[in-house]
């Protein structure tokens, strides 16, 4: 088990090497630097000159990411140009809230999803399994964005039930400020991927429901409830536990429109503000935490998923 | 006199304090207040004062200043400072924080945007920890010098190389946090001399991303004020019931001609696109109908502000076909350049499709290069590009200070370089900085500049546009803007 | 309604049936288009009786068990009346069914690997029924678990029954399954193919086990099987299937002796004897039929002996009619069989192995070992000894045969000296030069010699090609295309496995399993190969098909003088084709010998539990049998036990068995050479296989 | 008539013959040659009549017009053209990228199987957007532009696709029958195993034109799209957005065309999964690294 562990994280060295090589690479070959954005629409050469010299831009590449990555590797990921502070600050100011959202929006694309699942996968192909199917097929069809504004109107600008900008309210500080402020943002990430999940579980509900352990347990006469609830879904999650940690792996950066569109200080908004106005450090800081947090969480769901599935034993 | 002149609106009915919460569309870059762009708008007022203030019309009033006495001979300038400011570190204001930074704007290293404003500067004394002078280097008119004061925003000595990342300065608020990226809070200055301001405890300011997120925070009370927002939301949230603030200092929007590169090196070809504008479509479109046509970059407000330019220079298909047919330039040279676009404004975007749209009807085909953020920026301040939309600012100052604009500038121009390509410009600016009086001869001199700003035709202005635009929720009171449309938080407060 | 099957004539029957089932049909599908799967069964099961019901894939076996207890899944239409202890399944509530599934009937099913839910454990499963059913208390749950893995020899049943099933090996889970099946003391049992997919001598121990438990509690057994000799060891009574219908109802012995439907008949005739071994095998021709398409008539009738050329027969679908004691029979004809038994063809033996010429392919001392990877950095900790030390000759012309149970090698060997897997050590040599470890280009040219048939059929054709390109493609491959004749050598080859030409351009989807395996010998025969190795070319074929193969096979062996090395585990196939037989167990031989020396006079330990366990499909020799029962299955290759890697299941272990590895050599002076300590033909024992004399070496 | 020209057809025949895939498929097949066509129908996407801006649906602008006063029927025809050519562009670059990489991967396995996949894995751990965002920072914006960097994010799913194909395949027994004839790894590679693994290639390609779409309207949406005044949906979208009080049918109406489209690809691919991999029960989303959020 420990090696397990151990062995993903030694597989992780090389991709975030490999990431950042390709990422510093990647952001000299932008055009536009940093500087334009700090210096203003008006600035003077003289004044890009001395604000480039000023944040080191003026070394060689090679030189500036030999510097980075020494001092990454001492857990020092520079200061945001921009920002004026640390990138490991700015990324842990936006890291519980981007945690938070992820969590939410992936509790409510479970309860959508599972509910759904189930429902369509015990009577493929009638009217309610129709509909459920195309419930998921929308959701999947809205694009974020658009339901996001959607939302908005409805819950936050008509109803004024709940608001249009989701500030980042930590749950065990208020929690109803909390419930408030991520609803909205939460629910639209969780459509979006309700669809995803409720296909894939209802897909391995339906293979599993024709499985030859469910004959089994038919013939010893199990009442159905017991075999679905028991027999079935335990299998069916099994697998869907992998998606459901890919789906919020990628909320970490990934929910970058729909953070957008609620104003959620998340690290995909920083992330594309960074891009945005070429603020290399946060930029690099970023996508690394993104990566190890990616991966991170796979792993976890690894180690979960053999955890839970007696099959797997780690060698 | 010595009492403040309260900014517009400001003598209503007593206003509550509370938070006040403030929707942005972009972040801020540094607290330096002599790097004021349209992205610190929001705090320079807030955070600093500066020497004296203008009127909405343009007069100059007493702020950090008591008194400036200016020599007959219009050659220096005798500041008093009031003796009841401190800073926000609680050191007392005195003439040399006002003396640190002037030297820092006369720094080309350090004076960012003032540095320009500086160059008529030769020198300054502190007599007493009370009063400035500063001698210049000729004669100057007078509001040039008024321009120079209001300019003046004294940073304290001792954080005088550290203000781009902590704020030190005299303003009503002082700085609590910031989250970087999306917002940022000032909370009130307990010792500010003027009284009974700041109103509001808080100033809480949230980044939004999106236009329309922002307009939605606001119908949804999430936020109760958006400073900097689009007009035309603006129109919008104000037939929907809501407040909305116009300030005196607009921006010029200008079509930015790289006059270098072929073909724009034909002036008949250049002075085409002065009747190649649909201005008033353009204003329309992009702005809501909100602002001025104009063809000089001058605001009403400006003392060489001409209208019957705008009339001479209206939208004309036939009058620009036929300087273009006196170019004498080839179909395919005229069609031989793009047009650099800032994706993120997107009046800049609609603005270049109209032009794209009437160039493609004298025949002209071109492509748009839409860049984003840093990119378009730094094309930009490199001048590298054949043409461009771009906002210029101090538009309703004294004329010469367009010349602080990366495209009027006359000397180290980014865009037309060195030597600089239209020397009548450059006299023509030089004219109207040197001739204080009398007004026939001032007169003259605008006159004289605004000829030559046609008929060089290297920057084609088409509307003036309210930046820094304000809608609040109809609950505030005493919302303004300071002549450069800066936003002021300290008269607001809570009906 | 056939009238006098109400209870079968004669017998007397001290008790009703356990189970009645009349004129019981099923169709799947839509209304349109809806199949008949089964079409009119009726039998009956009376307690403390074994039913066997026989018959080919997809004849609807199945279908009918799973129907009698109301488990077909919802596409399907049951009509007819179904009786099972006192319950009319077809109209009866789900509750009343749920209920009595639950203790009246026990399920075994085929495949123990997917039987179990992976994510519970044993015991959980063996119990769960009797607490849903409200006579376990949870608490007690784990308990009888223990106690009934026990009562199915399961040891340390306390330790196993909080097991997961994939620690289980196959012949244990379907042990569990037995366990399971039996909780509820169930009137009856309903086993289909519960051995299939286990090796011989587990099928041995499931079986006892089953038949122990039967036993002692008196319930009725339906047991479904495809396999003849599991048929004649345990049934009483017999009921064999075609197309969706019981075409014959008879006790064992009956069927077995006199057959009274040609296709019971044609069956028996079809399937090689592990006792008998020379006659040539009678297949039955055609392909079975398929459901929906089924002939007018009798559904036999275009594959019949008999009644191909019969209008009757192909007018109207007999019905099952009794036509002799206790026997029922679906053939219009049924007393005019037997007719004349068409006279079998002896089967002539390749003579080369009599003029003792060079060897063609001589492996000597063949190792294969895989590596295990564990560990942080993935390093190899241990080695899976696949095949490790193999010994074997193949003559020209003649067939050498590699049986063994599942696991030993037998795939790693003949995959190695094809090539395909790197041999770890020991030497191959083909035509006199060694061919191990030869660069790409002298490989692909040794390869020309030497040709692999596999096992599936479908899944050795690539399914995207027609099948004259798959003919075509060794020689496109090697570049020979033209020079060996094009088209007309595919269609050459193509006469040569009997199929139509017709066919060529047709898609591998669209041939029927023996077709497909064919169409593999076709493609291995394209280079003129002088040896093929053949892994296990029947095992997927039903055996109607499977006679069809192998006799295809041995008419090609004797036109081009082939070489096959067979490898195989069915030892009755392996006696029917081989010339010589060499026994694997855990990566070694363990005996060679020729056929009859092997099968007549086997020295191993292991041949000898092997052979014993075979079931021979003939009733009256199940009770004059000794039977060995191997204890536990075939050891982990990765870790094989010390000494003779044999000795912890053998009945003549001693200690220096577990000590010392025996030397693979010649036992006293006979052709077999074997390697055991203890080598020796079973004493005070008359060999049923024997019946000649033990051939002496010269 | 070959193998393949009448397997095309009796799939066709059956995608036809469900109601829902048939809607899709003429949706989908309309919109192709309306956007193919474009330049023979009475369209202009670009003619601007400021006076006319804003104004409803009508019998000559069915659609409406926008801000500039051009018809929004034609822009959202023309901007069919930017999605599919986008959407077919990008699809073409993932796979013609990713599958060989699956290929490679799969077939060899070892250390070019652990050095492609922790590639694909970066690739996989970006979001799919913000990789984009920084492909276009690279290339500036263009339609190209746009049409890579989508491309790029899709190579993941075609490797994995593939790769997955290429293990199962691989012990098959007929990839075998041909190394066991001498038949090379590229041969079997290129001849034995890709033939066989088209179907859930190209069940991956319909997938991909609607997630393609999708990226390439959020990426006009986060204004890093087809550069104006090139219509495209998502551009449309974007902008309408800011009218939706004045003119709602401005953003409506596309996005509804848009979701249509989203949606028709969707059924298609999971009509399509079911027909050429024969799943009764096929499962198509979840291919979750394309993702966009
Ligand atoms: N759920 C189903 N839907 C449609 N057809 C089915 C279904 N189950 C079985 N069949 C068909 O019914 C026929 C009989 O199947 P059945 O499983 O009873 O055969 P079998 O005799 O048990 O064969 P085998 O020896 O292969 O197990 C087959 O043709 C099969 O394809
Ligand atoms: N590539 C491999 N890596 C590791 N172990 C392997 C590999 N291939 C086979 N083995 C192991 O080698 C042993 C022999 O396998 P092989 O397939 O040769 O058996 P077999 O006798 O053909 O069995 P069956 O009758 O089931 O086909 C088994 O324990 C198997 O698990
Ligand atoms: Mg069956
Ligand atoms: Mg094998």
């Amino acid at each position: 088990m420990i090696g397990f562990v151990l062995r993903r994280l030694l597989q992780l060295l090389p991709v975030l090497l490999l990431a950042s090589t390709a990422i510093w690479a990647m952001i000299y070959a932008v055009p536009g630097g940093p500087i334009g954005a700090i210096a203003g629409d008006n600035a003077s050469p003289e004044q890009i000159a001395a604000a480039t010299a000023q944040f080191g831009l003026d070394r060689p590449v090679l030189v500036q990411y030999a510097d980075w990555l020494w001092n990454a590797i001492r857990g020092d990921f520079g200061m945001s140009i921009r920002g004026r502070a640390p990138v490991l600050q700015l990324i842990g100011e936006r890291l519980p809230a981007t945690l938070q959202l992820a969590v939410a929006a992936t509790i409510v694309s479970l309860l959508i999803g599972i509910p759904v699942a189930i429902a369509s996968a015990l009577h493929p192909g009638s009217w309610l399994d129709r509909i459920l199917s195309g419930w998921s097929a929308m959701a999947l069809g809205v694009p974020t964005f658009w339901l996001g504004i959607l939302l908005i109107l409805v819950f936050a600008v008509e109803l004024r039930w709940l608001p249009s900008a989701s500030a980042y309210v930590p749950i065990w500080v208020d929690p109803i400020g909390a419930i408030r402020n991520l609803a909205l943002p939460a629910l639209t990430l969780g459509i979006y991927v309700s669809g995803i999940l409720a296909r894939f579980l209802r897909a391995s509900l339906v293979s599993e429901l024709r499985a030859d352990y469910v004959r089994t347990a038919r013939s010893k006469g199990l009442p159905e409830r017991q075999i679905v609830g028991v027999h079935i879904l335990r299998n069916a999650l099994l697998p869907f536990i992998t998606i459901v940690g890919l789906m919020m792996a990628n909320f970490i950066g990934g929910a970058v429109v729909t953070e957008a569109v609620f104003t959620y200080p998340g690290i995909g908004r920083l992330l594309i503000q960074a891009i945005s106005t070429r603020d290399y450090p946060l930029i690099q800081g970023c996508i690394v935490v993104i990566l190890v947090l990616y991966i991170a969480i796979n792993m976890a769901v690894d180690v979960l998923y053999a955890y839970i599935d007696p099959r797997i034993e780690y060698r | 006199g010595t009492n403040w002149i309260a900014p517009a609106h400001a003598e209503e009915a007593a206003l509550k304090g509370g938070t006040l919460r403030v929707a942005l569309l972009s972040d801020m870059t540094n607290y330096d207040p002599q790097q004021f762009s349209t992205v610190n708008f929001h705090l320079v007022k807030n955070l600093y004062d500066s020497l004296i203030e203008y009127t909405a019309e343009g007069e100059a009033v007493p702020s950090l200043a008591t008194a400036w006495q200016i020599a007959p001979d219009n050659t220096s300038v005798t500041v008093t400072l009031r003796d009841d400011v401190t800073f926000h570190s609680g050191a007392k204001l005195t003439s040399a924080d006002v003396a640190a930074t002037l030297a820092k704007a006369a720094d080309p290293k350090r004076g960012k945007n003032v540095y320009a404003t500086m160059s008529i500067v030769k020198d300054w004394t502190t007599p007493d920890a009370n009063t400035v002078t500063i001698n210049f280097k000729a004669p100057v008119p007078l509001r040039q010098i008024t321009d120079l004061l209001q300019f003046t925003i004294p940073i304290e000595a001792a954080g005088i190389d550290t203000v781009e990342t902590v704020p030190a300065g005299t303003g009503a608020y002082m700085l609590d946090s910031r989250a970087v990226g999306q917002g940022l809070t000032l909370k009130a200055n307990p010792n500010y001399w003027r009284k009974g301001q700041p109103i509001a405890e808080k100033v809480d300011f949230t980044i939004f991303s999106e236009d329309a997120s922002a307009s939605a925070a606001l119908e949804s009370d999430a936020v109760d004020l958006i400073y900097g927002g689009t007009s035309r939301s603006a129109v919008r949230l104000k037939d929907a019931g809501y407040q909305m603030v116009r300030g005196p200092g607009p921006l010029v929007m200008v079509f930015r001609i790289n006059s270098t590169r072929a073909p724009f090196t034909n002036a008949k070809f250049r002075q085409a696109f002065n009747y190649l504008m649909d201005r008033e479509g353009m204003l329309r479109v992009g702005y809501a109908g909100l602002g001025e046509v104009v063809a000089l970059p001058w605001a009403p407000a400006s003392p060489a502000f001409n209208a019957a330019y705008t009339e001479e220079f209206a939208y004309n298909i036939d009058k620009a076909k036929e300087l273009i047919a006196a170019s004498g330039l080839t179909p395919a040279e005229m069609s031989n350049w793009k047009m650099l676009v800032w994706g993120n404004d997107e009046p800049s975007v609609v603005l270049s499709q109209i032009l794209q749209s009437a160039l493609a009807e004298v025949g002209i085909n071109i492509e748009l290069d839409v860049r984003q953020g840093a990119e378009y920026t730094e094309a930009q301040l490199a001048g590298d590009y054949d043409t461009t939309f771009g906002a210029v600012g101090n538009v309703q100052k004294f004329p010469s200070r367009v010349a602080t604009n990366s495209i009027y500038r006359g000397v180290k121009n980014p865009v037309l370089k060195d030597p600089h390509p239209h020397a009548d410009y450059v006299a023509a600016i030089a004219q109207v900085n040197t001739t204080s009086g009398p007004d026939e001869a001032v007169k003259a001199s605008y006159d004289n500049l605004n000829r030559v700003l046609v008929n060089d035709a290297f920057a084609i202005p088409t509307n003036s546009y309210d930046t820094g635009l304000i809608v609040a929720s109809p609950k505030l009171g005493g919302l303004s803007l300071d002549i450069d449309n800066l936003f002021v938080a300290r008269t607001v407060g809570f009906q | 309604m056939p009238t006098g099957i109400a209870s079968p004539a004669g017998g007397p029957r001290t008790a009703d049936p356990v189970l009645s089932v009349r004129g019981l049909k099923v169709d799947f599908g839509g209304e349109g288009r809806s199949v008949p799967v089964v079409r009119g069964v009726d039998f009956d099961v009376y307690p403390n009786e074994v039913l066997c019901i026989v018959g080919e894939s997809g004849s609807g076996k199945s279908v009918t068990s799973l129907a009698v207890t109301g488990l077909l899944s919802e596409t399907a239409r049951v009509s007819g009346s179904i009786r099972l202890c006192g319950i009319d399944v077809t109209t009866a509530a789900p509750e009343t069914l749920r209920t009595m599934r639950g203790s009246d009937v026990g399920f075994i099913f085929q495949d123990p690997t997917t039987t179990l839910n992976p994510v519970l454990t044993v015991g959980r499963q063996i119990t769960e029924g009797e607490v849903a059913h409200g006579r376990l208390k949870k608490a007690n749950a784990h308990a009888r678990a223990a106690e009934l893995l026990r009562e199915v020899d399961i040891a340390d049943p306390e330790g196993r029954a909080g097991q997961y099933p994939h620690q289980f090996s196959g012949g244990m889970r379907q042990r569990a399954v037995i366990a399971m099946a039996m909780a509820g003391q169930p009137k009856l049992i309903i086993a289909d193919e519960p051995t299939t997919a286990l090796d011989v001598t587990v099928q041995a121990q499931v079986l006892a086990v089953l038949a122990r438990r039967q036993a002692e509690m008196g319930s009725a057994v339906i047991l479904i099987t495809h396999d003849l000799g599991v048929v004649a060891e345990v049934a009483d009574r017999v009921a064999v299937m075609y197309g969706g219908r019981i075409v014959e109802t008879a006790p064992v012995a009956d069927i077995f002796e006199a057959p009274r439907h040609p296709y019971t008949r044609a069956l028996l005739r079809s399937i090689p004897r592990i006792d008998t071994s020379d006659s040539r095998l009678d297949p039955i021709p055609g392909q079975p039929p398929i459901p929906g398409h089924l002939p007018k008539g009798c559904a036999f009738q275009p594959r019949c002996a008999v009644g191909r050329d019969r209008p009757l027969c192909a007018a109207e679908d007999p019905v099952l009619r009794a036509i002799g004691e206790n026997r029922q029979s679906a053939c219009h004809y049924a007393e005019e069989l037997p007719v004349t038994p068409l006279p079998a063809e002896p089967r002539i033996h390749a003579d080369a192995a009599l003029a003792r010429p060079e060897p063609l392919l001589v492996v000597d001392g063949l190792k294969v070992h895989f590596p295990v990877k564990t560990g942080v950095l993935r390093r190899t900790t241990g080695w899976v000894k696949a095949v490790d030390g193999v010994s074997l000759s193949v003559n020209p012309g003649e067939t050498v045969s590699l049986v063994g149970e599942s696991g030993c090698g037998k795939t790693t060997t003949g995959r190695a000296i094809m090539g395909l897997i790197r041999a770890t050590g020991g030497s191959i040599r083909f035509g006199g030069k060694s061919i191990r470890d030869l660069d790409r280009g002298a490989m692909r040219a040794a390869r020309r010699q030497m040709q692999y048939v596999f096992q599936d059929p479908y899944a050795s054709l690539n399914p995207v090609l027609s099948v004259e390109d798959i003919v075509a493609e060794p020689l496109r491959i090697h570049g020979i295309y033209d020079e060996m004749g094009g088209a007309r050598r595919i269609a050459e080859l193509f006469d040569m496995v009997g199929l139509s030409r017709t066919m060529l351009t047709r898609l591998p989807s669209e041939f029927s399993g023996g077709q497909k395996q064919r169409i593999g010998i076709a493609r291995a025969l394209a280079l003129q190969p002088k040896l093929l190795i053949l892994d296990e070319p029947v095992a997927a074929l039903d055996v109607s098909i499977q006679a069809q193969v192998i006799n295809l096979l041995q008419d090609l062996q004797r036109e081009l003088g082939l070489a096959y090395l067979f490898i195989a585990h069915n030892l009755s196939v392996v006696r029917h084709v081989s010339d010589r037989v060499a026994v694997m167990y855990l990566g070694r031989i363990v005996e060679e010998s020729s056929r009859d020396g092997l099968y007549d006079l086997p020295v191993h330990p292991y041949t000898q539990s092997l052979l014993s366990a075979a079931p021979v499909p003939d009733p009256a020799v199940r009770d004059t049998r000794r039977r060995i029962v191997l204890e536990g299955e075939i050891p982990n290759p990765a870790s094989p036990p010390s000494g003779c890697t044999f000795h912890p299941r053998c009945f003549r272990a001693t200690e220096i068995c577990s000590a010392k590895a025996p030397a693979f050599d010649r036992y006293l002076d006979f052709s077999t050479r074997t390697a055991c300590h203890h080598a020796g033909p079973l004493e005070g024992q008359r060999n049923v296989f024997a019946p000649r004399a033990m051939e002496v070496a010269s | 008539m070959s193998k393949l020209g009448r397997k095309t057809l009796s799939i066709l025949g059956r995608l036809l013959s469900s109601k829902g895939s048939a809607l899709a498929l003429i949706f989908l097949v309309g919109i192709t040659l309306a956007a193919i066509f474009a330049d023979f129908l009475p369209l202009n996407p670009v003619g601007q009549k400021l006076a006319n801006a804003l104004k409803g649906p009508s019998a000559t602008n069915w659609f409406g017009t926008d801000e500039l006063g051009r018809d929004i029927l034609s822009r959202v025809i023309f901007g069919a053209r930017t999605s599919l050519i986008t959407a077919g562009g990008a699809v073409a670059i993932a796979a013609l990228v990713g599958v060989p990489i699956g290929l490679v991967a799969g077939f060899f396995g070892g250390w070019r199987d652990a050095a492609l996949m922790r590639f694909v894995d970066v690739l996989l751990a970006l979001p799919a957007i913000l990789f984009a965002m920084a492909m276009i920072a690279v290339l500036g914006r263009s339609q190209a532009a746009a049409l890579i960097a989508v491309g790029l994010t899709g190579i993941p799913s075609f490797a994995r696709i593939t790769r997955a194909q290429v293990l199962t395949l691989r012990k098959r027994d007929f990839v075998t029958a041909v190394e066991a004839f001498g038949g090379t790894a590229t041969y079997n590679m290129f001849r034995t195993i890709l033939p066989n693994s088209w179907s859930p290639i190209f069940v991956q390609v319909v997938v991909l034109c609607s997630v393609a779409i999708l990226l390439e309207a959020a990426l006009s949406f986060l204004g890093v799209g087809v550069p104006p005044p090139t219509p495209s949906w998502g551009e449309m979208l974007r902008t309408g957005k800011s009218y939706l009080h004045e003119a709602p049918y401005y953003a409506v109406l596309p996005g509804i065309v848009l979701t249509l489209t989203i949606l028709s690809f969707d059924v298609l691919g999971r009509a399509l999964s079911g027909l050429l991999e024969g799943r009764r029960d096929p499962v198509i989303a979840p291919k979750v690294e394309e993702v966009t959020t």
